[in-house]
């Protein structure tokens, strides 16, 4: 295992292994360092950052479903400027690409933030057009090509961090918004956020969640997502941070065989601290076992000719 | 705080739907204290994705052992209930912050609901040298657990059923109001179902007693990464969502805003 | 458990339960007489038929997915003039709702087939618009609230069968495609159809299915098809089957809450050929625990004020 | 054909990779003949749906007793290895057409390679009183299984191991056509890999011989519903899509198409 070459590069930066803790599942990092050393990870998309602080949606905030579970945060987090002023030098202390992930109201919004992180201690920025639960906009800038490629465009203009826009899977072609969002300028598509789905509970007749509805994710969508990450290979140039039900280092393999050069890990973090470095491990022995000695060469290596005997 | 794999080293039913569980955790049982839980992954079923939060009922600092008293109510509780023991154990912990007691208490009230009983258990083991006097309030005999081990360290325990099959029939609440009437105490801790607990506040607000209320939110991470444990904190005019597992579960009970809750 | 009323009403029939065989999972239901008692079904969507007689997807077909399945059958059947002729009247001699699952590669074989069926012996034709295995058409039609409209209103002209129309879940807006059908003229509303997938054998590093693609059903996509049926509910007047993920009675009570009239049942149907009764077993039991005589109290009965407390 | 729930009475390491497990099962040992299946649902993880199909390895009509050979390949039959006995199993079964015998069959060849030679023992079994000569390939010694219970039914035993650690060092295949030169036979049973049905066509269309395989695909229902179980019959000018299911799993060798697979 001492010579696997695990490294990947995107936008110009280089990520020590695939594997990036996915937004809003894995805090700010800090507070994690008692389950695991935070330098081993390729990166952290930190919690979803709005411009204002936010006190996100009435717990219940999270449900079980098979396979999966909904969440419906709200996008609680403590604002931009005290992320700038609290949070963001601390974390930089780690051998990790840091990634802000932010969530506007509007476009002007978004390049506001981008404006404010263009000097800050962070690697790169992360648009997120798809949070399910913000009745605001979220959703509907991540459904329309026209909306997605000028939104990224305008944030271009605002930053010269290198830009990853993450998509919705709510979508009926995920192709065209991620081709509206590289037309746009983006760096690297981040796929996917979480699907709108909706728990119910027989014995009380109402929903889980307060909110009603809420973001599925986990294993239950991987299936979902992989499709997505290989439709959108097929056609964009940039590379791909693929994600949706990551529990296992052969999980990981299976999104860059689609197509992804790197992937987030989300759901497992809440169902332990440690699963990165599970995953991580697991990529490994995969690697050793399979003699593959650099990572790069599963990357969209998925053979299609011929179809898959038993 | 930590991950381990805890070896079961009993498992059995302790009363209509409460089983109680022993396990091998020897870094949790050194560090623990009363009000603090475990994060359980279910074993067996991938279908179950989240770890359930059980609040430990005791633990045994010699041997290393950690017991729970948990409730069968869906599938993860089942599951566990049907566990061998030599079975290993996937959890986290102890998490959370639990009760305290400020210094000079020496009365201490504890008072417990159904599944709330069981953390109090800890905190009568934990603080036995204190006055202790118990509240207990269960639905009905056959789910009445752990009397003696109360017994044990409480000058007195009250007790109270829903159905009246034992002792005071009613509310474990109204049995504390009467009982403050005629003698306060410095300190209240308790654990319960949202319903009793709202009435917990009104009584110790009337009373003027400084009462810690642990309390329950479903959960995903169980050390405060993905804030989904949301609870209201502060008072009316103005509060903030804290994280039930790193901020609480305990929490003073004129902080905790339970409007809106049934 | 004796006096519980179980029947509901579609489109002026009535279903003795609202339990129906899913289209594609059950074959034309004669076979499983080993199994189940076809007279307890509520009704049964036999098997997607097309004009002509159809080979279908070369194997591997199915893959399983975490809570899931993966399938890629591509409608392979005998064509509609075979199930005229050799399966309609079987069929027939049970006492429960035919339903003839149709599609079609424009609108005119819609149109076409609708005719044929004019004067069979079923009760009910389901327009399928959302296979998302026929790469000719299937779901292109499924996804544009114009087409969905058009076909079923030039389908309701050929045929004075109830009608029902199936929706692919595959969409942005599902409420938008579901005001279609009803504009277009549907009787019904059947939502969801299979969710767009994929599988890979990290090991093999191809996909699992010989499609690449497959549709996703399943306890995995319970949470999506929910929120679609509770979604769609709020805005159609006219009935919803609502499915995906019906595994238990709690399942199809909180499809029932979600607002849909009657359930179908698929995946289950692989997974044991009596699950159908234990489904329909499930269904009165909870109605007995929880004192409720008329299934159709259950229908859009979901609590929204006040949230869902522990 | 119809849903059981058997209880297993054993179930144990055979050989690497290997386990073997009976379970109680009157009406299925009934009814079953060599080349039929089960369809077991995996019990305990909710996550894994699918049923998983085992040929029935053998029964004992007297008890009521089924044995299956499994090879510990993926998460069902890793779970599958860890039941212990008593534990109930949903099955269906007898599924699918098996082998059969024509009229007049005299001396019988029998083939099984790995997880192949499982069916073939149970064709041993039923048609003892054949002149039976069984081929049986192994990946390596430490995966020989039930070579007593073969021994025991047929004339001669003919193995090989693909690393010569036991037996011919190479493909079981070249050890029957070797064998076909020298000695034909009225009927040949057979079932393994893909790889090595292909070679066994060319082997029997050269010999001429009579031969059945018995197929694998992957599955839903298992009973004929869902068709997802296809695979090509009939010649290169005029095929069909069969379900393995329920038209086979036993099929005629010169019917069946494998191009394409590898
Ligand atoms: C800090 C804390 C301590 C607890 N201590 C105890 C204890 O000592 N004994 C005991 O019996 N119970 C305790 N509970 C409640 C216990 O966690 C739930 O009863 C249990 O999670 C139910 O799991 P299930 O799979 O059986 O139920 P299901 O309803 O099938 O669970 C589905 C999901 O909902 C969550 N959930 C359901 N009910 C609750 C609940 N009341 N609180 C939190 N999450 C819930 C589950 O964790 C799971 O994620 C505690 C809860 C918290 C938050
Ligand atoms: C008619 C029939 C008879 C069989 N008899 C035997 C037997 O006697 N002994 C034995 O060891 N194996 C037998 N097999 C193969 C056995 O079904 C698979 O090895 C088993 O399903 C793998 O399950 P898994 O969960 O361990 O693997 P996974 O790869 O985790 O399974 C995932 C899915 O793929 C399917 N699958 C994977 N491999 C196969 C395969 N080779 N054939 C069919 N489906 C597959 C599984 O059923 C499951 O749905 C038979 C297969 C068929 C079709
Ligand atoms: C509790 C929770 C909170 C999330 N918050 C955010 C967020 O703030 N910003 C964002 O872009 N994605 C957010 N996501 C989506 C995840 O980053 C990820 O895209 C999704 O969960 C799919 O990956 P997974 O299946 O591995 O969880 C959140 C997901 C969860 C479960
Ligand atoms: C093997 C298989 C074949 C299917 N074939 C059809 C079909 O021919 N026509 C159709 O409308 N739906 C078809 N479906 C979709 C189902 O009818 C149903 O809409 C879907 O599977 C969701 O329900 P479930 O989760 O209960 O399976 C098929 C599903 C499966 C699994
Ligand atoms: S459960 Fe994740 S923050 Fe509390
Ligand atoms: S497995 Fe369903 S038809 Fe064969």
């Amino acid at each position: 295992m001492e010579n696997l070459n695990l490294g990947v590069n995107m936008a110009g930066l280089s990520f020590k292994n695939p594997i990036i803790a996915a937004s809003g599942t894995f805090g700010f990092g800090l507070g994690y360092e008692d389950y695991l050393d935070l330098n081993i990870l390729g990166g952290i998309s930190v919690k979803g950052l709005t411009l204002e602080a936010r006190k996100g949606n009435p717990p219940p905030r999270i449900a079980e479903t098979p396979s999966g579970i909904l969440n419906s945060v709200g996008l609680e987090n403590p604002g931009i400027e005290y992320f700038l002023d609290r949070t963001a030098l601390p974390l930089r202390q780690f051998d990790t690409v840091i990634i802000a992930n932010i969530n506007g109201n509007t476009s002007d919004e978004y390049c506001h933030m981008a404006e404010k992180l263009q000097d800050a201690p962070i690697d790169m920025v992360e648009l997120n057009l798809s949070c399910p639960n913000v009745k605001e906009g979220g959703i509907a800038f991540g459904t329309d090509p026209k909306t997605v490629y000028s939104i990224t465009k305008a944030v271009k203009r605002h930053t010269s961090q290198p830009l990853i826009v993450k998509l919705t899977p709510n979508v009926t072609d995920i192709s065209q918004i991620a081709l509206a969002a590289q037309q746009g300028g983006a760096d690297v598509i981040s796929l996917v956020n979480t699907f709108l789905g909706m728990a119910i509970d027989a014995r009380t007749r109402r929903p889980i969640l307060n909110n009603i509805t809420g973001g599925l994710s986990g294993p239950a969508i991987k299936p979902l997502a992989l499709r997505m990450v290989w439709q959108v290979s097929q056609l964009v140039e940039i590379p791909i941070i693929g994600m949706g039900g990551i529990m296992t280092g052969e999980d990981v393999v299976e999104f860059l065989l689609a197509g992804a050069t790197a992937v987030s890990v989300g759901t497992a973090n809440l169902v332990s601290p440690t699963a990165m470095i599970d995953i991580l491990d697991g990529l490994k022995n995969y690697m050793t076992a399979n003699k593959i000695t650099n990572v790069n060469e599963l990357i969209g290596g998925l053979i299609t000719e011929g179809g898959n005997k038993l | 705080m930590s991950r381990y794999n805890a070896k079961i080293i009993e498992n059995y039913q302790l009363a209509e739907d409460f089983y109680k569980m022993t396990i091998d955790a020897k870094k949790i049982a050194q560090w623990a204290y009363p009000g603090q839980f475990i994060h359980i992954k279910i074993p067996g079923d991938n279908s179950l994705l989240l770890r359930r939060p059980i609040s430990i009922n005791g633990i045994d600092v010699k041997t290393g052992q950690l017991d729970i008293v948990y409730q069968v109510v869906g599938k993860g509780t089942k599951a566990l209930s049907k566990l061998k023991k030599g079975i290993g154990l996937d959890i986290l912990g102890p998490l959370g912050k639990g009760f305290h007691i400020p210094e000079g208490t020496k009365k201490l009230y504890i008072l417990g609901g159904g599944c709330g009983v069981a953390p109090m258990r800890f905190v009568g083991q934990r603080w036995r040298h204190l006055d202790i006097y118990s509240f207990l309030g269960f639905r009905s005999q056959s789910t009445v657990f752990q009397l003696n081990d109360f017994e044990c360290f409480s000058r007195k325990v009250f007790l109270s059923t829903d159905d009246g099959t034992m002792g005071y029939k009613g509310s474990i609440v109204s049995l504390l109001n009467e009982r403050l009437s005629i003698e306060k105490t410095d300190l209240l801790l308790a654990c319960g179902p949202i319903p009793m607990i709202k009435a917990l506040q009104k009584v110790v607000s009337e009373h003027d007693i400084p009462c810690q209320i642990s309390l329950e939110e479903r959960m995903g991470c169980g050390v405060g990464g993905c804030v989904v444990c949301s609870c209201v904190i502060g008072n009316r005019k103005q509060w903030d969502y804290k994280k039930v597992c790193t901020d609480g579960p305990v929490f003073w009970s004129q902080e905790v805003i339970l409007d809106g809750e049934s």
